[in-house]
């Protein structure tokens, strides 16, 4: 029995999952990132391994993703999320042409072609406006936790508009509101209408091709889903079983699958880990950016004087013309 | 109708005679109105009668050439613009960047890309393909904007070339060597535009026809410079932001046309008699203030509404000389007897004009504010049009700092409602007039007079 | 033995490039004390074209400010602009501001766009003794008539220079300035000439650097510079890497960081860029003999240039330069970048995109600022398309 | 003796003051913005007259400022508080020339004349970043109290450079550097040296003058108190009461309201309400 891990570090969060070689769910895990990420990766590891009942030594292959994906020590390869991402929303939903993955801290919209490969995506600013921490600080002020989210925006009737442009301000937004005596649960769903209205534009960015798909930590948070397909007027499929957060793990693993099956028919050998090589960063040539820049540019000093020259130009003032 | 004679008093240090007026009921707004109507319902038809169509700009255009072959002149600065009057521009920003314009690019040309993407349907009617476009260096988006269309309607899209001023302090006369390689080089460029015009229309160029629209120009550049310096007076009697968009409006579209020369002409009989009436623009006059950029158009009254409800009016507003391609000095006149020279000479030098309004923006600056008595410069940052704002968080560090005038500096955009804050914007304002008051006092200005000139030298 | 004679290439290559990132990132503007023998100035422009061969005729160092790069604290410029302006126009003002450019003789600008139009007004606002000059180049190098125009403002630019520098610039001056110049520009065409053949042996950001280094030194070193580099080059041994061949465009004005270029190079060959676009502008040797040397210089600008977003020409529509481009360079796909708040760059960006998708084209979006320092998720972005351009699958 | 009122409802905080006929603070309450934007203001004003020992009814004139000032409905009056801050801080510090306030949303930068009127000012963007929530979002990242973010940070021998803009991104930004095994003063620095880069290129906008007062809640941090003075190169003032600085100028302006001030201002403000 062959088992294939792929591991997806995000930035909120680690998600891992094993396939067999019959191409099913053996297990998975998700858990914080937290801020170090060499020990989420193992983390995420250790979880993963409990949760399929295996050991360490019966994982044939790994292949890690996501933000975090050169942390991963034990990994035989890498892919970028987006290749992932694809790559299993085609296998799950083979009619799928456009992805939008919501995560922690971006947006992405993909368009894949039907082998899952990558045509064209677009990733959102770097503005929290419009991800997921956006919500999060939104429920974080409303006193609501993730798990809720979803939810408790679903019983809302007629979601307010948040208008506002930055995270941080929408809070102020929320205050407000509040203050005005509008329902918790319309705030929540406004600050969800207006970041799917974002999303959703993001989509028309690479084309709005039908055959819609949503993944990452989103997919968990039914009232987001429903708002997306309002704005978006057309149905997103969403991996069953909560494998839609999972789904960039689920890709890598599915394409190591690939390749493991493929070196097998050929008779070549499982190459060895990142950690086993010594080679962590992808950098092959060197760096002369990395040099530091020896004469900074700095001839200006500290103080407020400045070289341009302030010549104080006085001109008729008119006060002296009123009659 | 009723008509009256008026008598227009001489005004102080007047080197005008008095002259009488004759005097008709007359609504700037309406008759503005009722003109762009005419203007739209007269293009929708264009494509179908087979009559030629030229897309051009407010600044740096050949409107008299191509007015000689009867092209019907569209202004896509001023279909973006009245998207955002009608509260419509939100709708086709959208739809210019789903498909994939940026954000940061100017708002007129996607709320245009948006209007070829919904097929030319526009608020105002439906706007006709264009035959050739002509645009200028005078702000780069022209050309890009032009090269849009070039791909759309696969038509020429001529590019007028005039060159700006070199350097600070740059002065340049009519007729001294600079100016006349400069005309030289603008000229060589109307006849290259000339040929290609009569290629498309299949006419051939008529210089009387020229001369002709250039006399009916003349006339409608007079009216104007006297409207403008009819607004010294205090008070003031139009708003120079929001009046003064129709009168440059109709600047614009109606050169060098009979209704154009009669719109003019009535606007400043209008004017003159309101001053002589003593009536302004606002009750009670308090401030009097000049306006740098270009509006949001989206929330022009909202915008008009703040600065008026605390007695402050725009006496003045530079985009009244660059939107006007320059052409607010009495010296810019044709000389219908060489017409196709003239043409270059002067808008060489008008072009001139207009570029330095904004590249170096201080140095008339100094002057339109004595000249309008202005308390006050609010500078209205357009995040999108780099054209006039790149430079102006610098010209106000220049006027606030060194010549020691208030001023306001506020930021949104022409016509993308999304970066309209009302909040915002009302809290600065605010803040700026309570400063003004500490300064100037709060009593209204009537009888404070500002040193005036009214009345056109020619 | 051919290894130790590659290792010996390999290191003189190296020590190659560390003088040009001396040159072109580490060292400030050459001053009276660091001027190459010859110049009794410099003579700062503002991308993306000048002629090099009149301020070189005069005596002056011609150097190309090219920004702030990401190494930069402005402190001055962020209060002189809005936010929407794009990061070369807020990092050379800086840098007028903050006194780096104190010892420019002279510094001209070039209205390409209207936020580079506004440089000289700053200039005459705050730096009054300095001072910008515009340099008017035509946008209309259809009429007839352009290239007198061109070959006027050159002879104004040459009065100009001339009262800077306190003699006349003699034709003979300038013929020579043309012919050394001409040789530099064959140069960088065959450099440019191993990128498209064999990529391996030549990466983007090297070649950058290659090119950058002639932005600060005179035109007698660079060619020198450029001829031991060629020679190295030809002699390195790489071995071909499997990756997909790209073009890089939207670097004519604004400069990607180094590490943006790196980044690129790590999973891409680029075959050729667009970079640094005004070195390179003139495409074919300027005539060196015959008649007058201001007007060979003039016409060429009008008929043997380059193409950039900034520059409209009827003869070269956007989306046939790009075609051919990629013809010329056998690319598989394109890298479509664009400096942040650069009007032209992003409206050229978008059609280019439409035509790529027309012609079925590969082609990934990106947006940069030269003062960017994080780079992880445009890696991200790198990767990916390579991942797609390679493999369908693993 | 009769007394009046300013009451500052801020981004975040609410501030009331009350003074009395001298102009001397008889009276402070600070609120944290918790509850709802229509009852603090009431609260807030409640729980300075308790402060003072005073009543309602001894107070003449009430004068709002703040981002909520149109949310004070037993107001007299209202007045922005850029002017507020103008005039509370030339009263403390007659020789101020310019004002500083970096609050919970807005960072202001304001010159001011000697009677306390304003020549020019200049507010920060659409953006958070660079405002007092850039600390907040510090403070929450570090699991430490706002008031101990200034000592701490300098302690540092080594700042790290913030290169996020961003004021959500900085937080976890923070934490990888803390990750990293970056010490938490350096990291602290980092964030202060970015608000203050940000707070600077707001004060050339209006043109740096000889003295600087400082308000705002964030002029309680030691650590901006310190940067500013250096980045800037002028001293720069802080009162005990720099919190309170939007309040009592709101006061003062009520001041000349209710006894009649001897600056033109009071006329002129009376005039527009
Ligand atoms: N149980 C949940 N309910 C609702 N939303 C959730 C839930 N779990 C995660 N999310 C959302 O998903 C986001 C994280 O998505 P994920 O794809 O895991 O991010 P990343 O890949 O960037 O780490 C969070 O910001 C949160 O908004
Ligand atoms: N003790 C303290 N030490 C440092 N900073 C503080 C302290 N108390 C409050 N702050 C900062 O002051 C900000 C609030 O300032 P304030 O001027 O009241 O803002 P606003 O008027 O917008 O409500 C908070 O965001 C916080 O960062
Ligand atoms: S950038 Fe400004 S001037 Fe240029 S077309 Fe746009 S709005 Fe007009
Ligand atoms: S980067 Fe673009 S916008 Fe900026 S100066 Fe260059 S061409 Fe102009
Ligand atoms: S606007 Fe707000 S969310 Fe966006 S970058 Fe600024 S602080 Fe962050």
């Amino acid at each position: 029995m062959l088992y294939v891990a792929g591991i997806d570090i995000g930035s909120t969060y680690s998600k891992a999952i094993v396939l067999n070689d019959k191409r099913e769910v053996v297990g998975s895990a998700v858990r914080r990132t937290g801020f170090k990420l060499g020990q989420a990766s193992e983390g995420v590891f250790d979880e993963l391994l409990k949760a399929c009942g295996l050991e360490r030594s019966q994982i044939n292959y790994v292949a890690a993703t996501g933000y975090g994906r050169f942390t991963v020590a034990y990994r035989h390869t890498q892919v970028t999320e987006l290749t992932a991402h694809a790559q299993a929303a085609v296998h799950l939903f083979p009619d799928t042409r456009t992805i939008l993955d919501i995560g922690g801290q971006d947006i992405k919209a993909i368009r894949v072609d039907e082998t899952g490969r990558v045509r064209a995506f677009r990733l959102n600013d770097k503005c929290a406006a419009g991800t997921g921490a956006f919500l999060e600080k939104t429920a974080r002020y409303l006193g609501l936790t993730t798990d809720d989210i979803g939810p408790y925006a679903m019983r809302s009737t007629k979601p307010v508009e948040v208008s506002s442009v930055c995270a941080v301000f929408a809070e102020s937004e929320v205050i407000n509101h509040l203050s005005n005596g509008i329902p918790a649960e319309d705030i929540m769903m406004g600050a969800m209408v207006a970041l799917g209205g974002r999303a959703v534009q993001l989509m028309r960015r690479v084309g709005l091709e039908p055959g819609f798909m949503l993944t990452g930590g989103m997919t968990r948070n039914v009232a987001m889903v429903d708002a997306l397909e309002k704005s978006l007027a057309a149905k997103l499929s969403v991996a069953p079983n909560g494998l839609g957060q999972l789904n960039g793990a689920y890709g890598a693993a599915f394409l190591g699958l690939r390749r493991i099956e493929k070196l097998l028919a050929e008779g070549k050998p499982i190459p060895p880990t990142a950690g086993q090589e010594g080679y962590v960063e992808p950098a092959s040539r060197r760096r002369w950016s990395a040099i530091p820049v020896r004469k900074s540019v700095e001839p200006c000093n500290l103080s407020a004087d400045c070289p341009a020259v302030v010549k104080q130009i006085v001109i008729q003032k008119f006060a002296a013309l009123v009659a | 109708m009723t008509t009256a004679i008026v008598e227009v008093p001489s005004v102080r240090t007047s080197n005008a005679p008095a002259r009488q007026a004759v005097w008709t009921p007359f609504n700037a707004r309406d008759e503005g109105q009722r003109l762009f109507k005419e203007w739209y319902a007269s293009l929708e038809q264009a494509n179908e009668r087979k009559e030629p169509v030229a897309n051009v700009f407010v600044m740096g255009n050949a409107i008299e050439i191509l007015r000689s072959f009867d092209f019907h002149m569209v202004f896509p600065e001023i279909n973006s613009l009245q998207t955002g009057v009608r509260k419509t521009s939100a709708e086709f920003i959208r739809v210019s960047e789903d498909y994939g314009m940026s954000p940061d690019v100017c708002s007129y040309v996607k709320a245009d890309m948006g209007m070829m993407l919904k097929e030319e349907e526009h608020p105002t009617g439906k706007i006709p393909r264009p035959d050739i476009s002509v645009s200028s260096n005078m702000c780069g988006t022209f050309i890009k904007w032009a090269e849009i269309w070039e791909r759309r309607y696969k038509m020429p899209s001529f590019v007028l070339d005039l060159p700006g001023q070199r350097t600070s302090n740059w002065v340049v006369r009519p007729g001294d060597a600079q100016h006349s390689a400069d005309s030289r080089w603008v000229e060589d460029q109307f006849k290259d535009l000339i040929a290609k015009c009569e290629k498309i229309t299949g006419k051939r160029f008529d210089i009387d026809r020229l001369a002709e629209i250039q006399g009916r120009v003349n006339q409608m550049v007079i009216h104007w410079n006297n409207v403008m310096e009819l607004n010294r007076m205090c008070p003031a009697p139009y708003n120079a932001m929001l009046d003064g968009l129709t009168y440059i409006g109709i600047m614009n579209v109606y050169r060098g046309t009979v209704e154009g020369v009669d719109f003019m002409r009535r606007l400043e009989e209008d004017i003159r008699a309101k001053v002589a009436r003593g009536e302004g623009r606002v009750p009670e006059e308090r401030f009097r203030l000049l306006f740098s950029g270009t509006p949001c158009y989206v929330s022009m009254r909202r915008l008009v509404e703040l600065f008026e409800s605390w007695g402050g009016v725009f006496a003045y507003s530079d985009y009244l000389t660059f939107a006007a391609g320059g052409m607010d000095a009495a010296e810019l006149l044709y000389d219908t007897s060489r017409p196709l020279e003239s043409l270059a000479e002067v808008t060489a030098l008008a072009a001139q004009r207009g570029l330095s309004n904004q590249f170096f923006a201080h140095e008339r600056m100094e002057k339109q504010i004595h000249d309008y008595g202005v308390d006050g410069v609010v500078f209205h940052g357009i995040k999108s049009c780099r054209f006039v704002s790149a430079g102006m968080a610098d010209t106000r560090d220049y006027i606030s700092k060194r010549l020691g005038i208030p001023t306001l500096y506020i930021e949104s955009d022409l016509i993308d409602p999304r970066y309209w804050s009302d909040a915002q914007i009302k809290n600065r304002v605010d803040a700026f007039f309570e400063a003004l008051q500490q300064r100037v006092g709060a009593g209204p200005m009537r009888g404070r007079e500002v040193p005036t000139r009214t009345g056109c030298a020619l | 033995m051919s290894a130790e004679i590659a290792q010996d290439h390999e290191a003189s290559f190296t020590a190659i490039l560390e003088q040009c990132h001396t040159a072109a990132v580490d060292a400030g503007i050459p001053d009276s004390h660091s001027l190459p023998e010859g110049f009794s100035g410099t003579l700062g422009y503002f991308p993306v074209y000048f002629p090099d061969e009149i301020a070189h005729a005069a005596g002056l160092l011609p150097v190309n400010i090219l920004g702030g790069g990401n190494k930069l604290e402005m402190k001055h410029a962020d209060a002189r602009m809005g936010s929407f302006v794009c990061s070369i126009c807020r990092s050379t003002t800086e840098l007028g501001l903050n006194g780096t450019l104190q010892s420019l003789s002279a510094f001209v600008t070039h209205p390409i766009c209207d936020a580079a139009k506004h440089l000289a007004g700053i200039w005459s606002r705050n730096l009054p003794d300095q001072g910008a000059e515009i340099l008017y180049l035509p946008q209309n190098p259809n009429s007839p008539g352009a290239a007198r125009y061109v070959a006027a403002e050159y002879q104004r630019l040459r009065a100009e220079l001339a009262r800077k520098v306190g003699h006349p610039i003699s034709d003979a001056a300038i013929r020579s300035s043309t012919r050394l110049y001409n040789r530099k520009r064959r140069l960088m065409r065959d450099l440019y000439q191993i990128r498209r053949d064999e990529p391996w042996k030549l990466s983007c950001s090297e070649s950058y650097m290659l090119v950058r280094a002639g932005t600060r030194i005179s035109c007698e070193q660079h060619i020198e510079l450029l001829e031991q580099a060629l020679d190295a080059i030809r002699h390195r041994h790489v071995v071909a890497q499997d990756k997909p061949r790209v073009l890089f465009v939207g670097g004519f004005c604004e400069q990607p960081p180094l590490e943006m270029l790196e980044t690129i190079d790590d999973v891409c060959f680029v075959v050729d860029d667009d970079l640094l676009i005004g070195q390179r502008w003139l495409t074919e040797d300027v005539p060196e003999d015959a008649g007058d040397p201001v007007w060979a210089l003039a016409e060429s600008y009008i008929q043997r240039s380059n193409a950039s977003p900034v520059q409209h020409d009827e003869r070269k529509p956007k989306d046939q330069y790009l075609m051919a481009m990629l013809r010329a360079a056998n690319a598989d796909a394109v890298i479509l970048t664009a400096a942040k708040f650069c009007e032209p760059g992003l409206d050229d960006q978008l059609f280019w995109s439409k035509d790529l998708d027309e012609a079925g084209v590969q082609y990934l979006v990106l947006e940069f600022e030269e003062k960017m320092t994080s780079f992880e998720q445009m890696s991200m972005q790198v990767e990916t398309f390579a991942e797609s351009l390679l493999f369908a699958l693993a | 003796m009769k007394y009046v009122a300013g009451v500052d409802v801020g981004s975040t905080q609410t501030k009331a003051v009350i003074i009395d006929r001298n102009r001397t603070i008889v009276g402070r309450a600070l609120l944290d913005m918790e509850t709802s934007m229509m009852t603090i203001a009431p609260d807030a004003y409640r729980a300075a007259l308790k402060n003072a020992d005073l009543t309602e009814d001894q107070i003449e004139y009430v004068t709002a400022t703040g981002y909520g000032r149109y949310n004070v409905t037993f107001g007299n009056e209202q007045v922005t508080e850029i002017s507020c801050h103008a005039r509370g801080a030339v009263h403390l510090f007659p020789q101020t020339r310019m004002v500083i306030d970096i609050g919970g949303q807005d960072t202001k930068a304001i010159r001011v004349g000697p009677e306390g009127q304003v020549e020019d000012f200049t507010m920060n963007d659409k953006c958070a970043a660079g405002t007092g929530r850039f600390l907040g979002a510090a403070s929450y990242a570090l699991e430490m109290p706002l008031s101990d973010l200034g000592p701490l940070s300098l302690k540092s021998t080594n700042p790290v450079r913030i290169t996020t803009t961003c004021t959500v991104f900085a937080e976890s930004e923070i934490i990888s550097h803390l990750a990293k095994g970056c010490l938490p003063e350096d990291v602290l620095m980092g964030v202060h040296h970015a608000i203050t880069s940000r707070c600077v290129s707001l004060a050339r906008r209006v043109g740096i003058e000889s003295e600087a007062t400082f308000t705002g809640g964030v002029s309680r941090n030691v650590a901006m108190v310190q940067l500013l003075s250096q980045q800037l190169g002028i001293p720069i003032n802080v009162s005990p009461d720099a919190h309170f600085i939007g309040a009592l100028g709101a006061a003062l302006f009520a001041h000349d309201r209710a006894f009649g001030g001897t600056q033109q201002i009071a006329a002129a403000v009376a005039e527009e309400a």
